[in-house]
């Protein structure tokens, strides 16, 4: 009997089956072209040695990679990286799960002060980043001014004297940037889940903090695997921030200026893009993890 | 025995201040950075702090948009043909980078739902990851492709780059919100003589098209503040965007703080006005999204 | 026809803002040759990243290219400029002293387009107040000074140096370094700067000791040069020590500074008696595969005449390379305190007699980075200049 | 076990008031339904005795103690929801054992409560699974075990059975019933299934647009609707009305309806000629033959449908629609006319102006 | 209109077949329900008839021509789905001229159809409305007019009704009912609910598990079930299975049940002493009085619920559950045992093992 089945369905499904490679060929070739191939091209070349100063191309296999385990440089800057990450991910998932609890409680003007949550995400980096360099101004800043008039500090403050505190100042320049991201993304995992349970939960006996953590909590992991993961891969990514207010500075040097210098600026090639691919796994990797062992496990639909 | 209206009121008022913290936290430096454009230059670097300038001044935007301007101290250019056409350029490549990205992804994103072809999952992981490439990572390769087929400081190349950038989160939205779509809506289609292609278009995408809207929301707002493509990618103001233009005002002994503040809240005013009037779509659409 | 060769041509051009002339100068060059000019500006970094990916890409960014002196080294190694010997007007050359600094292996391959090098920049109104009756002339003179106008309550923080991880940072502390009457390396780029004796060890435990004391505000460890430069304009600084000549009319603009009418340049102080100082200047050049080197020829050729420098001086604020330019606008008295400058231009020396070598940038950072670590406590002067020399060493490999 | 008192409660929303000033009482161990059309507030009377929604005036008070601002989880009410309200991510034990696990009761004795309730329901082999791996019947009953686990005063269900099917829905209402007929558990049941109500309760709370229409024991609400609405709303399919006038004869009444005359049960202090309607239930209608009397109804036959066990006649009385619930073996053909009979004591006479009923 | 014939029909997903070969006729004008329990393979069938799922094997064709691999829009089918699938972005009329436009049908001719169709359905004071902006019982309707008003060959109904309420339901099947008369058209109407299957249908598909259990007129499957399964599914209550043993006389069968001997209807050809189900509907159950006879089933009641108009009693005949519906007006006692009767010609003989039919 599978014969006749054979015999009469081939067509429709071919037919359905080029009609999708149709839809998807745009993209497929624009990705392909524009994205994948220069990666390609960009990881083939991180076996080389690629300098402009040198003549030739040689092949050094895996040396690049093997160099940048050496450098203390790159070292630095992937300790740097790590605590970006640290604190992006804490600073944007505390701010953004309060925010997202936070409008999911207000009825009245929610759409307004959504727009107001949206805001920084919305604006240029460049902007951004003009702007907050000039709040944390060390002369001039609003940040000093404020603090030195509410009386928290007696003496204008440098944010970038303290390694910590400079890297902390600047994920949460890099935070205020994306933490709409992560409010929005709890906010929909928040609505989704239905108010009978909290309902349940209140004649069951459980008061606020009780339903955050037995019921909320649980039921938005799925929602902050995925903005875990966006976080993530943005903090690895670190660079105009970081850039833009405190140069070279070994203290808050991002593996992405890292790769920047080594590239663009000592015009070591490939050893700038061998970096570049090592932050691109490991972000993907942990990004990875998050999805797979939070967002697999706690879908309950 | 507890107190309700009591209970509530302190509820209301801890709420109220929270969404005050929220509202500060949010549009505070924007706030601060209207305040800096509206300040004198010499204010701007006095010691005391004012929520509002003491003297109000107009004088970095009539920079930006007057006849003439000052650079180091002396009368040159106006940099307001600059300016234009760099706020022509952005809208340029931000609208058309949208629509294309709309449309490949409108169509892209519903084969990855509803067709079954070979190869089909592993596609879309291949284009969702893409999005955590850095720029940097492939720049030089895709400088050389670009070079090689003339699109460098074309908008056709500026704008084919932003696609490829955008279209992943595109079509991850347009995924999620296609699956949203109760498939009966398409039967009934056919059912009623319609094509796959024409069902798409003329059922579908009505109903899609707060995600749609979305989608290009995103799209244009990511492609509007983008710095790096159009920094080697744009080289003359034939293409050169806002974003590129305004650091410029970084002069080298002078940071012109007021202009470049003038100059950042005129490059808001676009996404601004889009998160005002068009909140709606991408919040939907956005939790769309997130919600797979 | 014969002098329009190129008539009819489109010249790219890259250069940043300050390279930038207005539109009736640059019309003047296309009605005067007939090529039309493309100009495209850049910020700073911004040009960097362009030029090396598109050399990478085997393409020219452009006909006309902004250099910085500090790239000298690794464009020139990479073969990327074209050398201008007998493309350019050789005379014009030779009348700018800087121009020295753009020869790579015995080629030229730029000619500067500004002039700036490092002077003392003070606050006249500051040092009369606190009763100090000429300029420091020696870093010693300078701690006086200042600790005088701190006592007296004129200015906070005296002295403006930049103590951030940025290259401004390192070239106030090679222009220290050579007040204190050494040099960075020796002929065979061995660092000189590591013992306790050395002057560059010696500049920066100035650096430090004036931060420690209070005479550099602590925020200088976050403030780049221009930072440094807002906090002079709003007489918040008394000195303005690595200052570039450039700055003087920016700080006598009374629309941009509140110390107008008050700033002053002095010879730059030094142990030695010598003023030393270096030049920073940037430059045109051709990239080897560049669209149209003749009409970027006939651009630089240009740049070089008195009449545009002069104009770029009176547009942009730009110091004419050419030191028979400079005289003339000192001449015509439109130079502030124009003999201090002329007097500290003759001074001004490249940083490195060899020539900017390729690993410049890494080194500069490598400056910049521990420097900034070493003001913030981080490290002691002498582990700082001890990274700095590993990281050099390691750079020139 | 307790005894809930309600008194004058009242509900507005905003400036709307959904609930007009509700009294009942709810007697210790009773099973009492809450019915009516979809909107009328039942689920809104359920959640302020929850506490869930909180009171804008009158009182409730549980065995004497005035409940109106006491906090949902110090009620100590238990509730089964529409959707069951399940916790997606613990298991049926977890489910059960919530409440225990928030009232610190011990761990051994909390494992033991939910093991007997389990046990009770039938759900001892899937105490490990979680909501989702359960079929729509099992789940109902977790949320009844989530309720019975804490032996809490009151049970409250709403509408528990609606998302289940048919056959299913049989079933678990008598489960239900004898679970709390078993505990002994005062329980308040809502409900718009007329079926439901009318089997498990005790006592019926007829609401209509947030007021209580009737209150009484199913027969009563069934034979003795104390107006159209009660007349219409219990018993399927409806009861039929028909336009008529009352006559009033010296000792008997009368009702006049399609030119024909009808004994009426007695209508104590009806004037005569009053407008009527008079109500006549379709299952107690029966085909008679012999000619036309005056004491028949003269249907004429539009639809006929038939299940089997029963045959469905619609059709017209004059102006007013009429239906017939006959035996299956009858079927009737359509532009037929049938005449009916229903016995005189089991003719309604209400209101036709107010539909409250006239007779006793 | 057309007649459709469906032979060895076979669908698999995967490895898994959920239909197992059913062949079945729709003739020309028939209108035909499918009803199963949830997961029989009622909506998969409506699906391959309509082109919506690939059929794994077999062979459909619409008036004698194979339309197994014929494209859905090309098969001239109208299907009316359960949540109704309207274009939420058309207004009703849009809606219906939708397939009419795809079809290039003049502008003018299009509007006149739909205008009819509208006025059949009472739908004309809506047309310009989105459908958010009907009810339940009117976006039924547009979704109908979307089927009808381009006159298709075959109509197609999967649930239509389920998601309204009980009394709109009742309404709604009716008009579809005179609808499908009216217009003639060959229709597959998918339903699990009894009453739906049995009023509105000339034929009567029973499908369990993917095969066809009974095709019949609903008075067919009611009055002459051909296995257990389909004995259980219609009706309600379910009929009673009681055990015991064929025994058979010279002329005349009888079942033990329960030390009791009933006489049955002729089961001819089936050995004495087979072990069998007796089926008795509880409908057909009576209580009768006197001294306890060998035909009486003495029923131990556990259960009694009442409605008013019924009484359904619940409760064992030796170790088989019974369950009696009884007029209201009769209440019988819980624990008391009442002895009932149901006329022999409607007893019903099954295999015990097989589960298939025995009488005649
Ligand atoms: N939060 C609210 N705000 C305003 N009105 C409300 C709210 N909740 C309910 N209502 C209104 O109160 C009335 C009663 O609603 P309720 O949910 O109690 O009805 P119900 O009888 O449970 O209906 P159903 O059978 O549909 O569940 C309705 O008219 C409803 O519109
Ligand atoms: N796409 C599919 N993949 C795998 N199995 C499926 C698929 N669709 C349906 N099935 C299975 O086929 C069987 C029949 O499903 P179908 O939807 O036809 O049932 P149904 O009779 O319509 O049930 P319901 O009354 O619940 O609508 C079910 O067991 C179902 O699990
Ligand atoms: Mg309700
Ligand atoms: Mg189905």
């Amino acid at each position: 009997m599978n014969t006749i089945r054979e015999k009469l369905w081939p067509l429709p499904k071919l037919k359905a089956s080029l009609l999708g490679w149709g839809y998807v060929a745009p993209a497929l070739l624009i990705m392909g072209a524009l994205v994948l191939w220069p990666l390609a091209s960009t990881i083939w070349d991180s076996f080389y040695s690629v300098n402009p100063m040198k003549v030739g191309k040689p092949f050094v296999g895996l040396d690049n990679y093997i160099n940048l385990l050496s450098d203390p440089n790159v070292r630095q800057a992937w300790s740097n990286t790590f605590l970006y990450v640290l604190f992006t991910v804490v600073i944007e998932t505390v701010l953004g799960v309060s925010a997202a609890l936070l409008l999911n409680k207000v009825k009245f003007g929610r759409s307004w002060l959504l727009a107001a949550l949206i805001l920084p995400w919305c604006l240029p980096p460049v902007v951004n980043a003009i702007v907050w360099g000039w709040i944390f101004n060390p002369s001039y800043g609003v940040l000093n001014n404020a603090l030195l008039s509410m009386g928290v500090i007696s003496e204008n403050k440098v944010w970038f004297n303290e390694r910590l505190s400079a890297l902390f100042m600047i994920s949460v320049v890099h935070a205020w940037r994306m933490m709409p991201l992560t409010a929005i993304i709890i906010l929909a995992a928040l609505q989704s889940i239905p108010k009978e349970l909290y309902e349940a939960a209140k004649l069951d006996g459980a008061g606020a903090i009780k339903m955050f953590r037995k019921i909320t909590l649980p039921l938005i992991a799925s929602g902050l695997a995925i903005a875990l993961s966006q976080s993530t891969v943005f903090a690895f990514n670190m660079f105009d921030e970081a850039w833009i207010m405190n140069g070279t500075g070994y203290d808050t040097r991002s593996v992405m200026i890292q790769v920047y210098m080594s590239a663009f600026q000592n015009l070591k090639f490939s050893y700038g893009m061998a970096l570049s691919i090592m932050a691109m796994l490991a972000s993907l990797i942990i990004s990875a993890v998050y999805v797979l062992r939070v967002y697999r496990e706690t879908r309950f639909d | 025995m507890y107190s309700p209206t009591l209970k509530i009121f302190a509820g209301r008022a801890g709420l109220c201040l929270a969404v005050l913290v929220l509202l500060l936290w949010s549009i505070g430096p924007v706030y601060w950075s209207l305040v800096t454009s509206l300040t004198p230059p010499n204010d701007l670097v006095s010691a005391e702090l004012h929520l509002w300038p003491q003297t109000l001044t107009f004088e970095h935007y009539n920079k930006l948009f007057g006849a003439t301007s000052q650079s180091q101290g002396n009368e040159v250019q106006s940099v307001w043909p600059q300016f234009s056409r760099a706020f022509f350029n952005s809208i340029v490549t931000s609208v058309g980078a949208t629509l294309l990205t709309v449309v490949i992804a409108a169509f892209g994103a519903y084969a990855f739902v509803r067709f079954s072809f070979p190869g089909r999952d592993i596609l879309f992981f291949i284009v969702v990851a893409t999005m955590a490439i850095p720029a940097y990572t492939v720049m030089i390769p895709l400088y050389r492709l670009m070079i090689s087929v003339s699109l460098i400081d074309t908008m056709t190349g500026v704008i084919l780059i932003y696609v490829s950038a955008f279209l992943p989160l595109a079509l991850w939205l347009m995924r999620s919100i296609y699956q949203a779509i109760p498939i009966s809506l398409e039967e009934a289609a056919y059912l009623d003589g319609a094509g796959k292609t024409h069902t798409l278009i003329k059922i579908i995408l009505p109903i899609a098209a707060p995600g749609l809207i979305a989608a290009a929301i995103l799209t244009f707002l990511n492609a509007w503040g983008q710095f790096m493509v159009p920094l080697v990618f744009s080289p003359t103001l034939a293409t050169k965007p806002l974003t590129v233009l305004i650091p410029e005002f970084v002069t080298r002994n002078y940071i012109d703080y007021g202009l470049m503040n003038a100059a950042g809240i005129i490059a808001v005013v676009p996404p601004i006005l889009l998160v005002i009037f068009l909140n709606r779509f991408l919040v939907s659409g956005l939790m769309a999204g997130a919600g797979k | 026809a014969d002098d329009k060769p190129f008539d009819g041509q489109t010249l790219s051009v890259l250069l940043p803002p300050w390279g930038t002339l207005p539109k009736d100068m640059t019309d003047q060059f296309t009605a005067d040759t007939g090529i039309s000019l493309d100009g495209q500006t850049l910020g700073w970094d911004e040009i960097r990243t362009k030029i090396v990916t598109s050399m990478i890409a085997n393409t020219a960014p452009a006909s006309a290219v902004e250099i910085d002196w500090s790239w000298v080294g690794q464009f020139g190694a990479a073969g990327w400029f074209q050398p201008l010997d007998g493309l350019v007007d050789a005379a014009a050359i030779k009348d700018a002293p800087t121009a020295k600094i753009f020869v790579y292996d015995g080629a030229q391959l730029a000619v500067p387009y500004n002039n700036d090098f490092r002077i003392l920049i003070y606050n006249k109104a500051h040092l009369k107040q606190a009763g100090i009756s000429a300029p420091p002339t020696t870093p010693n003179e300078m701690l006086e000074a200042a600790r005088t106008i701190k006592a007296e309550g004129i200015a906070d923080y005296p002295i403006g140096l930049p103590l951030s991880a940025t290259e401004g940072s390192a070239t106030a502390w090679y222009l220290l370094t050579k007040a204190f009457g050494g040099d960075l390396f020796d002929a065979d780029f061995n660092p000189l700067f590591t013992t306790p004796d050395s002057a560059g060890y010696k500049a920066m435990a100035f650096e430090i000791e004036a931060l420690n004391e209070g005479l550099i505000s602590p925020a200088a460890t976050g403030l780049k040069d221009v930072d440094i430069q807002e906090l002079f304009k709003n007489g918040q600084t008394s000195f303005d020590v690595a200052g570039w000549a450039g700055s003087i009319s920016v700080y006598e603009d009374p629309e941009k500074s509140t110390v107008a009418g008050d700033a002053a340049l002095a010879l730059m102080i030094s142990t030695t008696g010598t003023p030393r100082s270096f030049g920073l200047p940037e430059a045109v050049g051709i990239p080897s595969n560049a669209k149209n080197p003749g009409a970027a020829a006939a651009f630089i050729d240009w740049i070089q005449t008195a009449e545009t420098q002069i104009g770029a001086y009176h547009s942009l604020g730009n110091l004419p390379p050419r030191l028979s330019v400079l005289e003339t606008l000192n001449t015509a008295g439109e130079l502030k305190d124009g003999d201090i400058l002329l007097e500290q231009a003759a001074f001004a020396e490249p940083l490195f007699a060899q020539g900017t070598p390729g690993w410049y940038p890494e080194f500069s950072a490598a400056v910049a980075s521990n420097l900034n670590l070493a003001a913030k406590g981080q490290i002691s002067v002498q582990e700082a200049v001890d990274r700095i020399a590993d990281q050099a060493t390691a750079a020139m490999q | 076990m307790a005894k809930l008192e309600i008194s004058q409660l009242k509900k507005r929303y905003g400036r709307v008031e959904v609930i007009h000033g509700v009294d009942m009482t709810v007697e210790d161990g009773e099973f009492v339904s809450l019915i009516g059309s979809s909107g009328c507030g039942k689920s809104t009377m359920l959640r302020m005795i929850a506490g869930l929604e909180s009171v804008s005036s009158g009182s409730m008070s549980l065995d004497g103690r005035l409940i109106n601002s006491v906090e949902p989880k110090d009620r100590d009410i238990a509730m089964v929801f529409q959707n069951y309200a399940l916790y997606p991510h613990l298991s049926v034990a977890q489910n059960m054992g919530f409440s225990l696990e928030l009232r610190k009761v011990p761990k051994k004795e909390a494992a033991i409560a939910v093991a007997k309730a389990a046990e009770m329901l039938g759900l001892t082999p899937y105490l490990d699974r979680t909501p989702k791996a359960l079929s729509g019947g099992q789940r109902q009953r977790v949320a009844m075990g989530r309720a019975i686990v804490r032996n809490p005063r009151l049970f409250l269900f709403d509408e528990p059975l609606s998302n289940l099917d048919a056959k299913l829905r049989v079933q678990m209402r008598m489960e239900i019933k004898a679970l709390q007929k078993r505990l002994g558990t005062t329980s308040i049941y809502v409900t718009h299934d007329q079926v439901e109500a009318l089997t498990m309760s005790d006592r019926v709370v007829l609401l209509n647009a947030g007021r209580v229409e009737q209150i009484g024991t199913p027969m009563q609400v069934y034979k003795r609707p104390a107006n159209v609405f009660v007349a219409t709303f219990i018993g399927s399919p409806a009861m039929n009305l028909l336009s008529g006038t009352l006559l009033r004869d010296a000792d008997q009444c009368f009702a006049k309806v399609d030119g024909k005359t009808f004994a009426l049960p007695e209508c104590e202090g009806v004037a005569d000629g009053t407008s009527i309607k008079l109500g006549v239930r379709p299952e107690h209608l029966r085909i008679v033959d012999g000619p036309d009397a005056q004491d028949t109804f003269n249907m004429s036959v539009e639809v006929v449908e038939t299940t089997g066990a029963e045959t469905h006649v619609y059709g017209c009385l004059g102006a007013d629609n009429m239906t017939v619930t006959l035996d299956g073996e009858i079927s009737p053909t359509v532009g037929e006319t049938i005449r009916l009979q229903s016995p005189t004591k089991t003719l309604h006479v209400f209101d036709a102006a107010s539909g409250a009923r006239l007779n006793s």
